[in-house]
């Protein structure tokens, strides 16, 4: 099976004349069709630029500095704009993070929607209209024919961030790439928002490259996990192994400093992992890497 | 038990609502609602609930900031808010705080040294070895080295600047700390760092913690007792152990259900999932099963907290 | 809406009131008298009987007090009283010269609009380029001449060296009386608005729904169109009601350079004549006018942004 | 433009102004008020009178150079005036919020709803035309803008924590105000200061040319200007040179402004209008 | 009997060109410029006493004399013959039968009397009382004892029988504008203000507020062949640079020049030689206030003028556009002296008067001046340094044109730099020193010397024009020696005017006001307005 996205040995950063300063320094992994990735590190390691730069949205002066993207076999970092352009929204989608300011405040969601199907459909404003309605159906609005016609400012976040999933998936992208959709959300609203994602994106075959700092939102959506660190990727694996059995220095601490619910009834309460006492020179984390090899990817991840 | 270090007695705060001041009253938002609690000496409350329940208002309430619509705080028995209130010099010997967001939480124009400097001058520390023992007591007592107190904040990580907010929050020495979500916009690993110092700080300096958080792991790690907060309202109190064990409200069985704990979501330990649906007390019903947000602009429906085990109290209705 | 609008419109009266009474009390105190200004040119020898007499005929021997009660009584019926000088209705003064400002302060606003907007706006999409720097340098430029110096240049140019254009007045009211006013005058809202506009359109380029929008697929024209566009007009549109409702009040000196007959320079000369209701009523008017202009604004705004109407 | 271009140039700008007016008594050939010799009226440039003399004889190089210092004068008298009322009551109103904040902001609304060149000429009708009369109408005129972005800007500090512990740590509202949050708003305020420096020596000159300008015989680029409107055909440096200075120094002033503004804030984008 | 004043002409190059014998040329628009404000206050003339609004009546109304500008006299105008009473106190007037005003009415008596009632109605407080103060009963009148004023008498139709309350030559007083002759059919008063009917050769057409007036030629004028003109444009320009610009753009066809815009003219070719140049009858001056301790010393008085270089600063500052003054009545007046010797430039006799009084250290003293280029700071700063050199220092206090006349009316000064009307009629230029005169009427310098107060009411009680002339002589001349102002200058008035364009004259009285009704413009005018 060939994966659907190949990213291999991705560096970006600033350029200043000759000199380069690397915010990605190296980083590889492969997203296969249907597949949920997790990329999971502190702010600042890297997440998120990897995300933009995949799917062509780096904003100057960021820029790539090496490496290859494949995505369906085209390398995209080679592929001319109009190209890249027709292949955004209709085969790789993006939600972000913060659904307010994510959303044009000046148009109703309806619209927006719509803008999917008029853009890559070829549809009529009018068909589109109908369709949105329909999208947003199928993310479990409610009353999805009145709301069609709201304005974000007059939705919740939560809402707000389901229509940010009608509008990407709009167009059955073969990629979905979320980037932290939850963390602005209030805890029950994101666990709806979550199931949501990955129920959607199961029952059309969509691989989604799942971005989070919170250990516990990629435990539940993702298959695999690489874990980030300093513009590295420094351990992989498939999402059981790696928090039952972390490789990597820096996934033990990373695990041990969180507060796992219900330990303190079964333990007592211990002090937390210190990440600085744990690991003595930082430095050395990038040095060292674990990659898992492959596992054939089986089911739904989670329980 | 002892008598409560502070206690909150039937507290509301009520907002006006924008807009509409032409001739009609203007609509209000009723952010807390009838809230009690008390705080022992030596503990850590915490309140849990979602944005917008009333949590931060409470604490704000507590530290002064907001001015109750009615009910009443006390401090040691003397009242803490309303007009018989100690003022601001006293009361900053009582209680402190720690803000959650530690890039807003320092004047960038000042150095950590002024900062920690003034409010001891203020309360008429003035001799220069006083202020500069005290100081460096408490910048190593939040783990931070003496010398750093000549750097303005902008020079410090995430982690290290909220030190210095606990420090500036430790320097009056107060009894009581609030908390407000102190870790939430943190990394992970540092998370832990000052979830660490928090816990070592309040047994050397025996603090008394009022904690607000929407992080139930973190609650759970750190709390003696649990309030739980759902639109202006406590739905459920008690010890930390009867909350997250044995949780009878819907709204905070719901809570712990949705908590995206590794563990709990691979299955790792069983402890922490809580099945089945919520059940009330024979002759009791709940008032409210939190699944969706009530109209804010108005008085709850009555209802009662009502104790299901010692110490563990549930907001129901007769049914 | 219309509730929205309502009330915006009343909103506005506590300001006016306000100001009815501040420029009541600055000029009850202005040294210097309608009587005095009449003999000022020292062409006819002051006649201090007249001048009594004059004074009593227009009510100043009366105290302030009750001066200020017949001011605020005529006010309430909209009555702006009567003019020293003219002896006719101040509301009739001003109707014969408002609308040559209106004309003047249109026809500056709209040369603003038309070149700073697009301008800004291409500044915007592409900072840093050659366009972008001579717009910026030029906006700043405007911004720092002295307005009557830069309608005196172009008037030696346009009108005395290439003899393009008539230099001053209203004429019979034709266009060509019209641009070189109006140009000088829109220079400043030109160059703050071009400002404005590429500051605005930055902003919205760096907003979160931009980047959506280019996830969307969109190319940058249709991302420009219809996302860029419309969220930039709001600000736009803030600044040009802003502009556009304080413009009256800046051309006073253009009014007094090229002679025209707007309501500034009718302010002037009642200053200078002391002719107290054509002053107050001539700024009362200028205040309202930007008032209503604001509250224009407010309304345009609430129906081009959804979330301004529902606070 | 490039970060730092509109700073450097307008700081050069403006320095040149401030040297210019604090050594004229050393830089000025001559008094720019007695040394007045009809016999010298209207020379061109030339050695001895660089920039020429004017209608009374007397040198346009040294009466420029003293018309820096009032220039400077009315520019930063002004500013220091709009500055403390504009941040005493924004900072106040904002602070204490309830009725004080509503009077300042019905105070803010009627100055900002009356033209400031009209309250300036108002107010100079009343005090009569010359230098205090000009620095009192000018500082009351443009302070709303300083007021409403001290307001807005105490407003957001407001509900910082550093301020909120400052607060719970016991200071006193003034306190507060002067070491917490006057510190904090004090760049976008700077900023407008600033600017408003530059639109000060521009009103000057249009107070000038509606004859409420300053005191002479005291030279002020507005004045000089002003007087020279006639004299361009005949004696253009006359007009030419203090034209330049004004359209340089407020130059520097903007761009200074601006420059403050890309350092301090970038996203800071209101600007008087 | 009439009696004639026979003023002093001044007239230049320019005026004997103009009265060169050419056919004049019918037709045309004739671009007057109105340079002394931004507006016109009303159209109602009898309401105003400004210049600006003169202009509007030059050319719409009448009054019952006018000023003959090349003979330097009041003459009939809308009379064609008086009779004069022995005691020089009853005058019956012949009216112009041919008269008609715009609307249609034949001039009458009533129409005089209705218009004097009018300008003296108390209610109204118009500015041409005091010039109609001089018919007998006025006074009863104005103080709303008489329903009617006692000195006016229709004979009839076409005579009217005039008292006057002492023997004073009406002409100056009644050929005023604000005495002009309005006719008595209309109904609404306050009409008169928005659209004036006169007897004038024009009548008013059009009023865009701010801008202009439009007069366009009225058919039943009656002067045979007059007016030339069919329109006249009254054009508003008080900015002297714009109106240069307009008039070298030859968008106007006159400008009355400031002193720099004369000397610019005076060497452009092109415009140098269309230039009407007359004396007119203003003294520019610093009065001085006896409040003041040093000015009540005579000797401080003339050391002041005799430190200032006079004629320096008239030919370098005001450009020749003036004639540096040597005593309070200007050039063109009947009492003025030739022979007297103005103050001479001698900063050292100035000091020596100064050290006599006890001065010789200097004393300073505010003048009060208006931003008038011509009368006002420029010229305070330009004695500035001078003063200095004898040790007196001049702080210049400028305030607002409205501004000074209150200043100075209310003596609330120590010294003003002002422009009084010095003309034409000496007698009543000289009653500003007479002590009797109130200081807020124009004896501003609280001026009080026996020896003039003889004079001068000696002048004003003789019959004999030549007597009273050589009175008013000495009566100038020792005002001039106890030097109660500094005698600045009489000022030079200049237009410019444009190559086509005929008939204009030098009023000494003003300039600017011109007789529509005799300008011509010839076939070199431009298309537009032939």
């Amino acid at each position: 099976m060939t994966p659907l996205l190949d990213v291999r040995n991705l560096e970006l950063g600033l350029r200043h004349g000759a000199q380069a300063h690397r915010i990605l320094k190296g980083v590889s992994f492969q997203i296969m069709p249907g597949e949920t990735y997790g990329l999971v590190g502190e702010s600042g390691s890297g997440k998120s630029v990897t995300s933009l730069a995949i799917i062509g949205l780096l904003k100057k002066p960021l820029q790539i500095l090496g490496g290859e993207i494949f995505f369906e076999g085209r390398n995209l970092l080679a592929l001319p704009r109009r190209k890249m352009r027709s292949l955004r929204g209709s085969r790789i989608a993006m939600v972000f993070q913060e659904p307010m300011s994510a959303l044009n405040p000046l148009q109703t969601v309806g619209r927006q929607i719509a803008e999917m199907y008029v853009q890559h459909q070829g549809k009529s404003w009018a068909q589109a209209q109908k369709m949105a309605v329909e999208a947003l159906a199928s993310v479990r609005v409610p009353t999805p024919e009145r709301r069609v016609h709201d304005y974000p400012h007059q939705m919740s976040g939560g809402l707000r961030q389901r229509v940010m999933i009608a509008m990407a998936l709009a167009c059955d992208p073969a990629l979905l790439i979320a980037d932290e959709p939850t963390t602005a959300l209030d805890v029950t609203v994101q666990a709806e928002v979550l199931k949501l994602i990955r129920e959607l994106c199961a029952a059309r075959g969509t691989a989604v490259l799942f971005i989070s700092h919170d250990l516990g939102v990629i435990a539940t959506m993702c298959q695999r996990v690489g874990v980030m660190y300093a513009g590295c990727l420094v351990e992989e694996n498939a999402t059981r192994e790696l928090f039952v059995d972390p490789r990597h220095e820096y996934t033990r601490g990373l695990l041990g400093a969180l507060p796992k619910l219900g330990s303190r009834g079964l333990h007592g309460r211990q002090r937390l992992v210190d990440i600085d006492s744990f690991i003595a020179d930082r430095s050395r984390l990038t040095d060292t890497r674990f990659i898992a090899p492959r596992t054939p990817v089986s089911g739904e991840a989670g329980s | 038990m002892n008598a409560p270090l502070l206690s909150i007695d039937d507290l509301h705060v009520r907002f006006p609502l924008s807009g509409s001041w032409f001739g009609r009253q203007r609509r209000m938002l009723h952010a807390v609602n009838g809230l009690s609690l008390d705080l022992a000496k030596g503990e850590c409350l915490s309140i849990v609930g979602e944005s917008g329940c009333g949590k931060s208002t409470t604490a704000l309430s507590v530290m002064g900031l907001q001015e109750p619509t009615q009910g009443s705080i006390l401090f040691r028995g003397k009242p803490f808010s309303g007009p018989q209130a100690p003022s601001r010099m006293e009361r900053a010997m009582a209680a402190q705080m720690v803000f959650q967001d530690p890039y807003a939480s320092l004047n960038p124009r000042q150095t950590v040294w002024q900062s920690l400097a003034q409010p001891l001058r203020l309360h008429n520390v003035t001799a220069r070895s006083e202020l500069s023992d005290r100081i460096e007591t408490v910048m190593r007592s939040v783990g931070l080295t003496p010398e750093q107190a000549t750097r303005y904040p902008h020079e410090f990580s995430g982690g290290q600047r909220q030190r210095i907010g606990i420090a500036r929050a430790l320097i009056l020495q107060p009894e009581i700390v609030v908390l407000d979500e102190p870790v939430s916009a943190l990394d992970v690993s540092i998370r832990a760092q000052i979830i660490n110092l928090l816990l070592d700080l309040q047994e050397e300096f025996g603090l008394s913690y009022l904690m607000i958080s929407h992080d139930l792991s973190v609650v759970e790690h750190m709390s003696d007792r649990v309030a739980v907060m759902f639109f202006g309202q406590i739905v459920e109190t008690g010890p930390w152990s009867a909350i997250f064990s044995d949780p009878v409200h819907p709204y905070t069985r719901r809570l712990i259900a949705t908590i995206p704990d590794p563990g709990a979501v691979l299955g790792l330990s069983r402890e922490a999932v809580v099945d089945g649906p919520a059940q009330a007390p024979a002759g009791w019903r709940f008032a409210d099963d939190g699944s969706s947000a009530p109209d804010v602009t108005q008085e709850p429906k009555p209802s009662e907290l009502v104790e299901v085990a010692p110490g563990h109290f549930v907001r129901l209705s007769r049914s | 809406m219309l509730r929205f609008t309502i009330r915006r419109i009343l909103q506005i009266i506590p300001t006016i009131v306000v100001v009815a009474l501040l420029i009541f009390v600055i000029f009850s105190v202005v040294p210097g008298s309608f009587a005095s200004s009449l003999f000022s040119d020292g062409k006819t020898a002051a006649d201090p009987q007249l001048m009594a007499r004059l004074n009593e005929q227009l009510g100043l021997d009366k105290p302030v007090h009750q001066r200020f009660l017949t001011y605020v009584g005529d006010l309430a019926q909209l009555d702006l009283g009567t003019s020293f000088r003219t002896r006719r209705p101040v509301l009739e003064l001003i109707n014969e010269r408002i609308w040559a400002s209106l004309q003047l302060a249109v026809a500056a606003m709209i040369f603003a609009v038309v070149v700073a907007v697009p301008l800004g706006f291409l500044a915007a999409l592409r900072p840093g380029s050659i366009l972008d720097t001579v717009t910026m340098v030029g906006a700043v430029s405007g911004l720092s001449m002295p307005q009557f110096w830069l309608g005196l240049l172009l008037m030696y140019v346009f009108a005395l060296q290439l003899n393009w254009l008539p230099s001053f007045g209203y004429g019979d009211g034709s266009l060509r009386n019209l641009i070189l006013p109006a140009i000088t005058l829109g220079v400043t809202p030109l160059a703050l608005l071009a400002r404005t506009t590429r500051a605005g359109v930055l902003d919205v380029l760096n907003g979160d729904f931009v980047r959506t929008a280019h996830a969307k697929g969109l190319s940058e024209a249709q991302v420009v169109r219809r996302h860029v566009a419309r969220n930039a007009l709001v600000l736009i549109i803030t600044t040009v009601g802003l502009l556009f409702g304080s413009l009256i009040g800046q051309a006073v000196v253009i009014e007094k350079l090229f002679a025209w007959p707007g309501i500034g320079s009718l302010l002037v000369d009642s200053v200078a004549m002391r002719d107290i209701p054509v002053v107050q009523g001539t700024i009362l008017v200028i205040v309202v006018w930007f008032l209503v202009i604001n509250t224009a604004v407010d309304v345009i705004y609430a129906l081009v942004d959804p979330r301004i109407k529902q606070e | 433009m490039k970060l730092g271009f509109n700073l450097i140039l307008g700081g050069v700008l403006t320095g040149l102004v401030i040297l210019a007016g604090l050594l004229a008594p050393w830089l000025a050939h001559f008094d720019p008020v007695l040394d007045a010799d009809l016999m010298n009226a209207e020379l061109p440039p030339d050695a001895t009178y660089w920039f020429g003399t004017d209608a009374q004889g007397r040198d346009v190089y040294s009466r420029m150079l003293y018309g820096a210092q009032i220039s400077l004068t009315v520019g930063i008298v002004s500013q220091i005036i709009n500055t403390l009322i504009g941040v005493a009551l924004g900072m106040s109103a904002a602070y204490w919020g309830g009725w004080w904040d509503d009077i300042v902001n019905g105070l803010t609304n009627v100055m900002l709803a009356i033209p400031s060149l009209i309250f300036a000429l108002a107010v100079m009708a009343v005090l009569g035309p010359g230098l205090v009369s000009l620095l009192i109408a000018l500082g009351l005129t443009n302070w709303s803008w300083t007021c409403r972005i001290a307001r807005s800007s105490t407003l957001s500090l407001k509900s910082l924590g550093y301020v909120q512990a400052a607060q719970t740590l016991g200071y006193s509202d003034t306190r507060i105000m002067f070491t917490q949050i006057l510190p904090n708003i004090m760049g976008p305020v700077l900023v407008m200061a600033t600017l408003g420096m530059g639109s000060a020596v521009l009103s000057e000159a249009a107070l000038s040319f509606l004859g409420l300008g300053i005191q002479p015989p005291f030279p002020s680029w507005g004045s000089m200007l002003t007087d020279a409107r006639q004299m361009i055909q005949i004696a253009p440096w006359t007009a030419i040179f203090p034209g330049m200075a004004i359209f340089l120094a407020v130059l520097g002033f903007n761009l200074l402004g601006d420059g403050l503004r890309d350092m301090l804030d970038p996203h800071m984008r209101t600007r008087k209008l | 009997m009439f009696r004639r004043f026979t003023l002093a002409a001044v007239l230049c190059a320019g005026v004997s060109g103009l009265a060169l014998a050419e056919e004049p040329r019918q037709g045309g628009t004739f671009n007057f410029t109105a340079p002394y404000g931004s507006s016109f206050a009303t159209l109602d003339i009898q309401a105003s006493p400004n210049t600006q609004e003169e202009f509007i009546t030059q050319a719409i109304h009448r009054s019952l004399y006018a000023w003959d500008s090349i003979n330097n006299a009041p003459v009939l105008e809308l009379a064609t013959g008086v009779d004069v009473s022995d005691d020089g106190l009853v005058y019956t007037y012949h009216l112009r039968k041919d008269a008609k005003f715009h609307n249609g009415k034949a001039l009458t008596a009533d129409d005089i009397i209705y218009s004097y009632k009018r300008v003296s109605d108390p209610k109204n407080a118009f500015p041409g009382a005091s010039y109609v103060a001089i018919i007998k009963g006025v006074d009863d009148f104005a103080a709303g004892k008489s329903e009617d004023i006692a000195g006016l008498k229709k004979i009839d139709d076409n005579t009217l029988e005039v008292t006057f309350s002492s023997p004073v030559n009406p002409g100056f007083s009644l050929m005023q504008n604000t005495t002009a002759i309005y006719p008595s059919n209309v109904e609404d008063e306050a009409t008169f203000a928005t659209a004036p009917v006169g007897l004038g050769p024009f009548r008013f057409r059009e009023h865009v507020p701010g801008s202009q007036i439009v007069v366009e030629k009225f058919d039943e004028f009656y002067e045979e062949g007059k007016p030339y003109l069919d329109r006249v444009n009254i054009i508003l320009m008080s900015e002297d640079s714009a109106r240069d610009v307009a008039f070298r753009n030859k968008e106007i066809d006159v400008s009355i020049l400031g002193p720099t815009q004369y000397q610019a003219y005076q060497q452009d070719d092109a415009l140098k030689d269309h230039l009407l140049e007359v004396a007119e009858v203003y003294t520019r001056n610093i009065g001085f206030n006896p409040k003041v301790e040093a000015f009540r010393d005579k000797r401080v008085r003339q050391a002041i003028n005799h430190a200032i270089n006079t004629p320096l600063i008239v030919e370098r500052l005001v450009k020749n556009k003036a004639y540096p003054a040597s005593g309070w009545l200007p050039i063109s007046s009947p009492a003025f002296d030739k022979d007297k010797a103005p103050y001479a430039f001698d900063p050292d006799k100035a000091k020596e008067l100064l050290k006599e009084a006890g001065y010789e250290n200097g004393f300073s003293f505010e003048v009060t001046a208006s931003p008038n280029e011509s009368w006002g700071v420029p010229i305070v700063e330009a004695i500035l340094p001078m003063l200095q050199k004898v040790g007196i220092t001049v702080k210049p206090k400028p305030v607002e044109s409205s501004a000074l006349g209150e200043a100075v009316t209310t003596n609330n000064f120590e010294a003003f730099i002002w422009s009084n009307q010095t003309g034409p009629d000496p007698l009543a230029a000289m009653r500003c020193y007479w002590s009797k005169t109130a200081q807020s009427a124009c004896n501003y310098t609280s001026y009080s010397n026996p020896e003039f107060d003889k004079l001068y009411e000696a002048a004003r009680d003789e019959r004999d024009p030549a007597k009273q002339t050589d009175l008013l002589r000495q009566a100038n001349n020792l005002v001039q020696d106890d030097a109660p102002v500094w005698f600045f200058n009489y000022n030079k008035a200049v237009m410019a005017y444009q190559p086509w364009v005929h008939g204009l004259v030098p009023n000494a009285n003003e300039l600017a006001l011109q007789p529509y009704e005799d300008i011509w413009i010839d076939d070199t005018a431009p298309a537009s307005r032939k």
